[in-house]
């Protein structure tokens, strides 16, 4: 199982984001993204997400036979910013739509709705619409829809935003577990997160280097 | 995919309008018809098939827009994105639930309305039919409109030239094949089998074309 | 006059949604106070039970 | 009787429990004399003549116009709870609009049906959209649009206040069916019991109709009240199952 | 004040598609009616007003629904909340946009579309004075619905059962005026002057209710 | 100028969120509210906004002159955990909204768009639309709209969520300056804001020994 980026750059609208940036993340590792605001971390995530085209580069993925199967942005859970809920159903009806729709990729299953719900701790709100969550319980929540539907590689963007310290905790413990089993994490954070990141990229947006690159 | 139809239709039902939106509608233009045109009921039921195919029409058209807005505010449209589906499908599916959820009621209703404005039994049966056959053209249509507006960011205008136009078509074969269902000298199949071809038509090119903007949305 | 047919079904029908209201309305009556009579019954076993959520209010 | 008894209910009765006991010695009284009404109002309307130009479709009437009429004055009643839910934020009077909202959809739904059956014989058809009709028609769909919209909300005092402003915005539509026969001229008959310069109607119907009118208000005011109580308590019911459940949440 | 007006004027030319929307709207209906009534330039003009009226009606209420709702997502609707300026205000502001962006355009165009429909001289300008003093009821009658849409966690479906038939009134009155300019034993003035009054007692009635229902929206 | 609440409580839908809460801040104080998720943060901000009735209690707020002139909610400004800004129209565009519809508060005057947007340190982007920022800069944006039109209580609902550690440090300097020059600063957050805080306040969500009053 691999994840590999070859010289990526990317634009958006006319401006050069990045560009030449390449990894390559094997079974249990995890890539840190850093950078200021507006330093093209999100864009990078989205690239690899494959919902930006990139303007140079590839994203590549092998599966666990070695073989380049599959598209590489379907071996992946992608967390945004924004959490893909639908805040007038209910929060198991949002799970057990994620679940159905995204489905087990080959090689893990995905746990039940109920204990997705006790993992980020918030079994007893499984009935809630998801607009009445507070900021913090909905951004669990989006965490849990990783949980119910496997996929190797998971790309987080600034998935702690707006947790409390032991939500905090509990996703690095989340994160850990995930490496640990052979999955595949790429986040995207300003604050440190509470696991061993085998690499770290600080993104630096645009280098006046590059230019002759971008144009 | 079953799971995305029956979300959809859920949202529609909780969120949108939805079934009750097209028929209430229509209940009201129909009370209001007969105070413009007066209690000529003869009149009434000639227009009835061109009012009812009007109110289909505005039954696709609610909501329609904001067929994808919606996914792409919450963050949704990206994991839809992703999947190994082909995209295609979903924006059939998606399509498929909001003509079921806003245009089919109608359709259902249509009878009923038609007994309102006092249309002949042939008239009624030919106005479901062709309403049955022609209005998935119109959301067709329309989710093109829609993935349209969601990739342009201030492109709303655009959308309206674009899908208006190409429902104009739909409709007038629609109402002509009701017509001549009635009147005699005016064969039903032609206009009718065009409509068919039509939905036909639509039902790839729209997918297609819908998924085709997602696609290049790209942000 | 032949319109007895229309006399007796105005009847019929507004003497079924009559009965049925007010049915209805006894019917959810009794519910209620079913159901707050069993509350009562557990409710006062429960704070006897957990004497701790009448002490601070005292 | 009906007025003492509205004014009781909106300042006498500030607390639910004392509206409680008031009820209880109230109701039997109040359904006994409905009973006694109704029974008096229906032998009245069989026994007397029938009309020389309707025939004995006429005694659809009894029913038709007490239910109409209170269709209107439901709406009223509710229109003054709002006006209480939103001034003076009382809860008797959020149960109140919310307690009535189904029994005026139950009195518009008779007169709805009772007018078709009388429209019929009398003109030929089961419906036409004249403005009177219409505007019933209207009512009706409002009723079930203010019930839906009770339901739809889990918060009981937002839903109150949300349901109030739709009330009173609906209220312009009591004013229209009043005078709609007089705004245009319809199929539809014009006021001839309540109006300026006193009753046009033989004073033959105009007896049964009144002691039928009579009841159909006591059985309004009776089920309202006992709709009330249910509401009331329904809401200690939730309220008490809501304490003990974070008792027991915080025991296990 | 201003700056809320300029600001939701520009929103809807650029996001919602606003004026185009519905004089193409209208057009389609237009474009259709003739399929129904037959070339009867006759019937045209006489079912002309009406149909005239109803193209505003559905052109008032396109997006209308939405109007505190995209305030509601973004955030927008808390601060607007938070002002001294009277709220009621700031609802009369909005629907003031609303109608300029979305029904103005339709009075505009009505004399033409009036033309088409083959309505004489006197017939277009009734028409066109009643939409004109009409339409605006219709945008404020609408306001209350959006305004509790907001406040309702899930439930769209409702307000258009509320909504939809206090429309009515105005939409008979609307229409019965311009009949009555045409017609000669109907005089113009009383319904003209009860449509007035209607719109002038919903310009008070609409922003009011509307806002006592933002205000308890409360979450 | 005081801000000043006394018992507050506050339900959601059916539930007591909290009860009894009192602070007092007078010019130059600011109150810090720390709590876990979903421990009503938020909501004690949107009761002090005046965006949700409290159940019981009162904010009351008093001006210069000690008079209770106006409503407390229009003394504040208020940035949730949305930003309130039109992703269609540029930035220049919503910034220039909000200051015309905000307007000054007397007591003070706002800064000029353009002054704003350097304080924030995104000057350089007044002309983009808004839904074209990464999250931090929408986010420094929406903060930027608090200097266009002045208000001395600024309500602060995790002001830091998705910034960056630069820009963490320059709004604990902006908000040690709206301090300094006598406003008064309410904020929840997660993350140790770099400001003195003179008062504190841990939320602990719904207190079982109130229980009774809620009802
Ligand atoms: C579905 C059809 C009908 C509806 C919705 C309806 C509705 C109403 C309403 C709301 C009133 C009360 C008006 C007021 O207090 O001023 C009323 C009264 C009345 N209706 Fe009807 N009606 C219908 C059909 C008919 C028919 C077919 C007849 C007889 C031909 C009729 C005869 C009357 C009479 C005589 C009154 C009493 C008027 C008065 O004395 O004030 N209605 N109806
Ligand atoms: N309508 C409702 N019914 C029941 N509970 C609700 C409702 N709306 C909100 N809540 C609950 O209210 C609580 C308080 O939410 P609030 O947003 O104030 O928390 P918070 O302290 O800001 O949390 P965070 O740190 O995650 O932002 C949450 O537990 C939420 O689930
Ligand atoms: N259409 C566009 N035209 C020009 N610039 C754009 C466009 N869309 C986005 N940008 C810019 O792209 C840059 C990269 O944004 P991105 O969201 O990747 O940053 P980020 O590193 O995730 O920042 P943050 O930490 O704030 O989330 C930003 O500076 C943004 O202003
Ligand atoms: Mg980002
Ligand atoms: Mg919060």
């Amino acid at each position: 199982m691999r994840l590999m980026a070859e010289n990526l750059s990317a634009h958006r609208g006319e401006d050069l984001i990045f560009s030449n940036i390449s990894f390559n993340l094997r079974r249990g590792e995890a890539l840190v993204l850093t950078g200021r605001n507006g330093s093209g971390k999100s864009t990078l995530l989205r690239v690899v997400a494959g919902l930006i085209r990139p303007a140079a580069g590839q994203v590549e993925w092998r599966g666990a036979d070695g073989q380049k199967g599959v598209n590489a942005a379907e071996a992946c859970h992608y967390l945004g910013h924004r959490n893909a809920m639908k805040p007038e159903l209910t929060v198991a009806e949002n799970l057990a739509f994620w679940r159905d729709f995204l489905r087990d990729m080959e090689g893990g299953s995905g746990v039940t709705i109920g204990e997705a719900a006790e993992m980020v701790e918030l079994g007893a709100i499984l009935h809630l619409p998801f607009g009445y969550l507070s900021a913090g319980q909905q951004r669990r929540m989006a965490f849990a829809k990783l949980l119910v539907a496997y996929r190797p590689v998971w790309i987080l963007d600034e998935p702690t935003a707006a947790l409390d310290t032991s939500a905090e905790a509990l996703f690095a413990r989340l994160i850990r577990a995930h490496l640990h089993a052979g999955g595949i994490v790429l986040a995207a954070t300003h604050q440190p997160l509470d696991f061993v990141a085998s690499q770290r990229l600080e993104m630096k947006g645009f280098q006046y280097a590059d230019m002759e690159e971008g144009i | 995919m079953t799971a995305l139809l029956l979300r959809d239709l859920k949202l529609s039902i909780r969120a949108g309008g939805g079934a009750l939106i097209g028929v209430l509608f229509f209940m009201t233009v129909v009370a209001v018809i007969p105070f413009g045109v007066g209690p000529d009921l003869n009149l009434l039921s000639r227009i009835g098939p061109a009012i009812v195919w009007i109110g289909a029409l505005l039954a696709a058209l609610l909501g329609l827009d904001r067929l994808f807005q919606t996914e792409r505010e919450d963050g949704s449209l990206d994991l839809l994105l992703m999947q190994e589906h082909p995209l295609v499908l979903v924006v059939l599916v998606k399509c498929l639930a909001h003509w079921l959820a806003n245009v089919l009621p109608l359709v259902i209703a249509s009878p009923l309305l038609g007994l309102f404005m006092n249309m002949d039994e042939v008239a009624i049966g030919a106005v479901m039919l062709t309403l049955l056959v022609g209005s998935p053209a119109l959301t067709f249509i329309g989710a093109v409109g829609a993935a349209v507006a969601v990739t342009l960011p201030r492109g709303g205008l655009l959308v309206s030239i674009l899908v208006l136009p190409l429902c104009v078509p739909v409709l007038i074969f629609g109402v002509s094949a009701s017509y001549a269902a009635v009147e005699d000298p005016a064969p039903f199949l032609p206009p009718f089998l065009i409509l068919t071809a039509i939905t036909m038509f639509f039902a790839v090119l729209g997918p297609v074309g819908a998924a085709l903007a997602l696609r290049n949305a790209g942000d | 006059m032949g319109h007895a047919f229309y006399v007796y079904t105005s009847y019929g029908i507004s003497g079924f949604v009559t009965l049925a209201l007010v049915l209805w309305t006894v019917i959810d009556g009794r519910a209620r106070r079913r159901e707050l009579a069993e509350l009562e019954a557990s409710g006062l076993r429960r704070r006897s039970a957990a004497p701790m959520a009448e002490t601070p209010r005292s | 009787m009906t007025e003492s008894l509205a004014i009781t209910k909106f300042s006498d009765l500030a607390n639910p429990t004392r509206f409680l006991a008031l009820a209880a010695r109230i109701l039997p009284w109040l359904s006994a004399l409905t009973t006694l009404l109704f029974a008096v109002g229906l032998y009245l309307a069989f026994s007397t003549e029938g009309d020389y130009q309707q025939g004995d479709t006429v005694r659809i009437m009894y029913v038709h116009v007490p239910a109409a009429w209170l269709s209107m004055m439901c709406y009223s009643v509710m229109a003054l709870s709002a006006i209480g839910t939103l001034v003076w934020r009382h809860p008797l009077a959020d149960v109140s609009h919310k307690a009535a909202a189904p029994l005026g959809a139950a009195f518009t739904l008779i007169a709805l049906v009772t007018g078709s059956l009388w429209g019929k014989p009398m003109w030929g058809t089961w419906w036409v959209w004249d403005a009177r009709l219409t505007s019933v028609f209207v009512l009706f769909l409002m009723y079930l649009g203010i019930i839906a919209l009770n339901r739809a909300m889990d918060d009981p005092s937002r839903a109150a206040r949300v349901s109030a402003v739709l009330i009173l915005v609906g209220f312009v539509n009591i004013p229209i069916i009043k005078f709609s026969v007089d705004w245009w001229n319809t199929l539809h008959q014009p006021a001839s019991v309540i109006r300026l310069g006193g009753p046009t109607i033989d004073g033959e119907f105009l007896r049964p109709l009144l002691v039928m009118a009579v009841a159909f208000t006591l059985l309004f005011f009776t089920l309202h009240i006992m709709a009330i109580r249910n509401e009331i308590w329904r809401r200690r019911v939730s309220t008490q199952r809501r304490m003990a459940a974070r008792l027991a949440g915080r025991e296990g």
